[in-house]
């Protein structure tokens, strides 16, 4: 598949839970295709978001957002998030990271929703319309019952995978499993495509199983400017651009037409080329 | 504060913040102060913590000083992989310690991550509650910490609970799992054991008067009858911060805005500069 | 540790959840020390007992057992589990290989209960006491909760551990690290210990984490007779001789002299000698 | 039967089951007749299956027929390897199938591997439910298999329902979710289409007759107007299983007791000293 084949495979509307954490081998690429075909009225499902989510308000492609973080982490706020959520307009929800976890997994486990106490005597629980109290069957505690978070789409960024889908991940794989195997169809764009039997070698590296992934395009630098470690880091640099650009409407507008109006080979030579890139960002 | 020493604020945090831990437990390092002083406690004070890298979860890792961006350096060191399942695992059963830096507490020990003013219009939107919610209902001990303490972080109410501190909702829904357990500022130590649950002083630091604390709080702090000094770093804490932090990355933690962005940027690059030089005595 | 201190770590009456599954990295050394000594009352869970199940209950040492299946595969029914459901006085309870997962995962997540729809419209949930139908909080579907299962102690046999307790599986984990999270003490026998840093090279095969466990033992041949993969296999000519002797008291005494009332060495030796179990079993 | 053809009904099942596979789903291979299944599918019929061992649950692995006792064999090929939570998982997304052998089968589909007679006081215990009330709530496809036809086996109602028939509990609770899909039996093919969703004969063996059936069944087995003939297995299908077994074991599945122990014990030696002679062909 290509970057642009995924894309038509989504639809305005679609629930998407995207892969990775915080500024780690998020989905940039296929986040980009999605933005650039002008897809619109997305429900985006993050556990700790960051430059995806911010990246797609500001295209204005987002309905809703369900998220237990989104952040630049030591590099600051979000800023199209700060500004969505203090203008409205979009339909926020507050989770935490484990309850996005289990919303996933109870679609996994094909229950309508998983038990908790997360939450409890926080105000978490006053502004998320989707969690419940309720009693324990057994007749002791108070829980919380969290529902089941059935995304139409995962988009995951993994280092390695075969054709047939399965998927390698070196370092945490954060909510990616979880994502690939809550969604109706799971996309994965990886590093580079290698053999089955090479990719076998990687023993329980390989966290993403091929009967749970719908496709597969190999990107390589297709998380950037998140990392994707051990392959290369995140780019500060390109960030701290990104969050200037996001002060005035002309300069967002510029960032736009160089870095997602433009298809992957273009925004890695407009970033000044692999080999910047290598020399910036490689271990 | 001002101390009249030779070591700094911020080595005399690490070292108090080191000083907390006991224990076989999993320890994040998710900012600097937080792997400093996981270092200095894996060191010193609690050989039996097991150090956690960040983002890309390696347990039994030496921790360092990046930021929240250690997976670069994570990988010169191989560490236990762990996944996100384990470490709320080891949340929910209890073996799992971490320093949250939150950008309010208040005096009941509730914090806040989330939003300045209402949630459904706030006047500043912030990150999001992230994981706190869960430690805050299932660790024996949670610990804050803040580098300043003033009336606009350390505030009679906050303005929206990501961390649930003591009261009424707490003993009924939670218990004890979770209660907020320390709060290390740059003033003193202090605990929730004053009347209610409310803030208590535990030490201050020393050169720190009682009246500081009340004027650089948004309410008054519960004064127990017997304020000691909190201990100074020894010459082996010090010696220990600065090895391990050579490039001063535990002096940007409270920076904020782009110039601090452009600073993280340059620190970023010299990082990975001394990974390079550092790599083959680090690689298995 | 030695085999010793941990039996004497575990008290009559415990609950005690045992690793492995099937035929396959039954901590069996551990479980033969128990019954050494003399323990009494166990209560037991299981996800897929055989060896260990009925072994204990020859040595007349459980009350109870949780199970999702005892047997010895296609070596034939397990016959002192056969022969004690059918005579009575151990408190047996049908559970099933994900309920009994769930029941601990429960104890780990730290809520009364895991939701599911496993066991509708089986005898499984005529027969569980410990199974309560309900329904779920959002108003849909009526579905099965699952009690959570706290063991007092819990007993694994793995590949490799370091001495402070990480432990590595190189086959399936089966449900060890949810009994390993789950119980209050959590006791480990391994084939051989291994340095902190010869460990950390088995990357995600590291599968037991120190802080949920209370004890390691190096015992060599651990998992005998069951199979230890890559190590050895099942000993099948040691099961057929097991399976004979519980058909006569007197058979049955003397495999207990000269099998479970011996140390761990003499057991060996009694096979044989570690050598011919070189011969018969290693790869 | 008996067939008067130069394959045996072993393998006359083993290929009709090896043809029930389709799709991209995870195959367990738990008994001799299941890994020879999954093989020739794999090879043959739907090659986008992605076939388990057992024990050791790799995926992805060329799957011998052993007994169950994979474990030995596998270490050979290295496949990716699961944990039991993947493979629940993957049966409660419906990404598994798996060839069943019950020790009863009754009209409606339920069947039985926990004890003949009441639970309770038991004639005998058997087994326990094991994964199969996972299965038959959650799978779109349930695949039975029994080697042995006969009123012991095929019953009008099972003593126990260790997986979930149809009827109006599996109406009401489930839905058709895990509901039985077909028994393949030494005399032919059935489905459960019958009224009420009761069997009823998908196709015969070569030589069945439907009195055969009746005679065998401790039922009325539903008839439908058109009764076809079971395919034939094919030279190919013939020589992969054969090539693939070399040891025979598929002839010795349905014997149990003593004897067949000692059997076991014996092919399982001549199994290691086989995986030993082709070990350098399979090591990576």
């Amino acid at each position: 598949m290509t970057l642009d084949d995924v894309v038509s495979e989504i639809r305005n509307g679609d629930t998407i839970a995207i892969g990775g954490s915080s500024l780690s081998r998020k989905p940039m690429a296929l986040v980009r295709a999605l933005a650039r075909a002008g897809r619109k009225d997305l429900r985006l499902v993050v556990d700790v978001g960051g430059p995806e989510v911010d990246l797609l308000l500001g295209t204005g492609s987002v309905a809703a957002v369900r998220y237990a973080f989104v952040g630049f982490e030591v590099m600051g706020l979000a800023p199209h998030f700060r500004r969505a959520r203090q203008k409205g307009g979009v339909d926020f929800e507050e989770w935490t990271e484990y309850t996005i976890m289990a919303g996933l997994d109870a679609t996994i486990k094909r229950v309508p929703f998983l038990p908790t106490h997360t939450g409890l005597a926080t105000d978490v629980l006053n502004v998320n319309r989707s969690f419940k109290r309720f009693n324990d069957p057994f007749g002791g505690e108070e829980l919380v019952a969290i529902p089941a978070i059935r995304p139409d789409v995962a988009l995951i960024h993994v280092n390695y995978a075969d054709v047939q889908g399965n998927g390698v991940i070196l370092g945490d794989g954060h909510v990616d499993v979880l994502c690939a195997k809550a969604a109706k169809n799971t996309y994965m764009s990886c590093e580079r495509i290698i053999s089955p039997e090479e990719l076998q070698r990687y023993g329980r590296d390989v966290q993403v199983l091929r009967v749970h992934t719908a496709g597969v395009v190999e990107v390589p630098w297709g998380a950037h400017p998140t990392g994707c470690a051990p392959e290369y880091r995140a780019d500060l640099r390109h960030m701290q651009d990104y969050l200037i650009s996001c002060g005035k409407v002309e300069d967002w507008q510029a960032y736009q037409d160089r870095f997602i109006y433009s298809d992957h080979a273009r925004y890695l030579e407009n970033q000044g080329g692999v080999e910047d890139l290598v020399a910036r960002l490689k271990v | 504060m001002p101390l009249e020493t030779p070591y700094s604020v911020d080595e005399f945090l690490i070292t108090t913040m080191a000083r907390q831990f006991s224990g076989e437990v999993l320890v994040s390092s998710v900012t600097a102060f937080g792997a400093l002083s996981a270092r200095l406690a894996k060191m010193r004070y609690a050989p039996d913590i097991a150090v956690l890298s960040t983002p890309e979860s390696g347990m039994e890792v030496l921790p360092m000083p990046t930021l929240t961006l250690g997976q670069f350096l994570t990988d010169a060191q191989s560490g236990i992989p762990l996944s996100m399942e384990e470490i709320f695992d080891a949340i929910f059963t209890d073996h799992f310690r971490i320093w949250i830096n939150p950008s309010q507490i208040d005096q009941f020990g509730n914090t806040n991550i989330t939003c300045i003013g209402d949630w459904h219009q706030p006047k500043v939107a912030l990150v999001g509650s992230r994981g706190i919610p869960e430690d805050t209902s299932h660790l024996s001990e949670i610990f804050y910490y803040i580098l300043r303490h003033d009336p606009r972080s350390v505030v009679e109410h906050v303005d929206f609970r990501s961390g649930a501190g003591n009261g009424e909702e707490r003993d009924h829904d939670l218990g004890r799992h979770g209660a907020p357990t320390l709060l290390v500022s740059d003033l003193g130590v202090f605990d929730f054991t004053g009347p209610g649950g409310r803030m208590s002083i535990r030490s201050l630091h020393p050169g720190v008067t009682v009246e500081e604390v009340q004027e650089k709080s948004g309410f008054e702090v519960y004064v127990p009858e017997d304020v000691p000094i909190t201990p100074e770093p020894t010459e082996d804490d010090i010696l220990i911060i600065r090895s391990a932090d050579p490039l001063e990355v535990r002096k940007w933690e409270s920076l904020s805005g782009p110039e601090a962005a452009e600073r993280f940027v340059q620190v970023y690059e010299r990082e990975r500069q001394l990974l390079h030089a550092t790599w083959p005595q680090l690689k298995r």
